[in-house]
């Protein structure tokens, strides 16, 4: 199939990725996408990759990416098939997962364009814009949704301001024990004390133990929890080493603010 | 209180209120069963038809919404007071893969579209039409993605099974079509976001 | 454009404001003579008597605006009663904080936000999406934060150890791409959200 570049006109920037180029060149070459003929549009792929002066850095690795799995299974299709007659089963066609991943592509590509035509909010329809303010009084009862986006866009846009050593990244052991301390003290709420063992409940994962046993540590380092022995190699108790409120009545009156 | 009288004081309620009002919080308000307010609705859109307003109702993200004509769309847009969402391709693209396929991942993503998509990923989530699920249990703990609140009024869904029908591969369009196709989807729409359809 | 055809647009027109419209601005969007305009809006009063709605034209400072009828007014207090509760940028931050360095004390909060953050600490435990763990034993004796259920449930979050990571977040875009996407795309837009993506 001869190929010129004139008619095509293609800019690479036009097509959304590799698989985006594909369907295009299939289209244009009335294609069977369940029969692809894997040298024909090899070439045609690559001779657009070649012809493409100016490209997107970004862009390119993804290309490049797919020129590698097209070559490869052209060359796999090249090699005589093995017939392997105790197995009744043939190999996967080397194209079935291109196929599998095009045919995926296509059908979000299609729909895009649907919700692209779709009446959207601000662009067809309107609603009322003006506010009320003489028949809505706000209560603030409920929450306007917010996302963990804008929670961690807060937290990124505090730490910016923040003093240097308070900048480290929140990983995810260090939210594990958060939760561990969490629940520890759900535990310990209302009790005199805790058996140690208690806390290790059978069943823990290893990282999970060790999870268990760092947020003790740390209630421990806060002074929020103390540790006792009646005899040695006795149970170990965990005591609250202050009251811990009721979350169920809390009191948010200036003394739950931390400075009494 | 008869249909008569019900039906101004519901349109009054979603009239007034500042996003889709559910069903439960107008029957909740007025102290009734949502079936009245349900019957009061269905006059409304009757009302509605007979003597052509300016607005319709439409049932979007599980409320209902007042929002004017599609066909006055130019001449509100000449009132400018509104600026629309523009979408990049990649930016619809991803944004209807997170849809349908919600929960999902960013590499999820990434492999059904053959391309990078966390910085279109960022730029849905800052929009709010794309919200963090959480994590997904899989070694790594990737996060896991889907459409918001936001999402659903936006493109006025009453919710994610109102979402336009992925149609199955069948028959490629021929070439021609196509064309014509990609030449009305330019990848970004003019200034005041008018898409040629 | 026939009347029965015009009054219906100038009721969007008036609907979609963002405050009291004026007769020229409509004249002018729709390249009309003001009296057509006038008398769009003397049709469309007339239809509001004749068939009730529940909401009425009033003329306010030169302009007109789409009211809801004062008799419905004890009702629709009831509505906005259950307004949402809109964060803050300060709660928003400080919520964030006590997420992600609970157990936290208020000196903690103080010393990362800069501010007193006494009265925003106090919304958070209203909303109870903060709640006190106990105090620390130390002199003092300072409270000490952490989040709640509720907390997890308006976040979809199973647990905390779900939160995601701020490196996963940075790792959405690279700061630099970041960079060149904020000056294609305006980040914040006004309270309506609508922008290009």
């Amino acid at each position: 199939m001869n190929i010129d570049m004139d008619n095509y006109a293609i800019h690479l920037e036009n097509f959304e990725g590799p698989l985006d180029l594909l369907l295009h060149l299939i289209k244009k070459n009335e294609m069977d996408i369940y029969d692809i003929p894997m040298a024909a549009i090899t070439d045609q792929y690559l001779t657009i990759l070649d012809a493409m002066k100016v490209l997107n850095l970004d862009l390119a690795g993804e290309f490049l990416l797919m020129a590698a799995t097209l070559l490869h299974i052209k060359s796999k299709l090249l090699l005589p098939k093995l017939v392997d007659e105790e197995l009744e089963e043939e190999e996967e066609d080397p194209r079935a997962e291109l196929v599998r991943r095009l045919l995926e592509y296509q059908k979000y590509k299609e729909v895009s364009q649907i919700l692209d035509i779709q009446p959207r909010l601000g662009r067809d329809l309107f609603t009322r814009a003006a506010p009320q303010p003489e028949v809505l009084e706000e209560t603030e009862a409920g929450f306007v949704a917010v996302g963990l986006f804008d929670l961690l866009a807060a937290l990124k846009e505090v730490l910016k301001e923040a003093p240097e050593q308070f900048v480290h990244e929140v990983n995810m052991e260090q939210l594990s024990v958060k939760d561990r301390i969490n629940t520890i003290l759900s535990c310990l709420q209302g009790k005199e004390s805790v058996a140690f063992a208690d806390l290790f409940s059978s069943g823990l994962k290893r990282n999970e133990l060790i999870v268990t046993f760092l947020a003790m540590l740390e209630l421990v380092k806060l002074r929020m929890v103390r540790f006792m022995q009646n005899t040695s190699h006795g149970t170990i108790w965990l005591f609250p080493a202050v009251v811990l409120e009721e979350t169920g009545e809390l009191d948010v009156g200036e003394d739950a603010l931390g400075y009494t | 209180m008869d249909i008569l009288e019900l039906a101004p004081l519901v349109e009054a309620m979603i009239f007034a209120a500042d996003g889709p009002l559910k069903v439960d919080r107008m029957a909740e308000a007025l102290d009734m069963d949502q079936t009245e307010i349900l019957s009061a609705i269905e006059a409304l859109e009757i009302d509605y038809t007979e003597r052509p307003r300016g607005f319709f109702l439409q049932e979007v993200s599980g409320g209902y919404q007042l929002r004017t004509r599609p066909e006055y769309a130019d001449f509100l847009r000449k009132l400018g007071h509104s600026r629309p969402f523009k979408f990049s391709r990649p930016a619809l693209e991803s944004l209807a893969i997170i849809a349908y396929r919600q929960p999902v991942t960013r590499s999820e993503i990434e492999y059904l579209r053959g391309v990078d998509s966390g910085s279109v990923l960022k730029t849905l989530l800052e929009k709010r039409l794309v919200r963090i699920l959480g994590k997904k249990d899989v070694p790594g703990k990737p996060m896991i993605y889907g459409t918001t609140r936001e999402f659903l009024e936006l493109f006025g869904l009453p919710d994610l099974s109102a979402l336009p029908t992925l149609r199955e591969f069948s028959e490629l369009a021929p070439e021609e079509d196509n064309q014509a196709f990609m030449a009305n989807l330019p990848l970004l729409v003019d200034e005041d976001g008018l898409t040629e359809l």
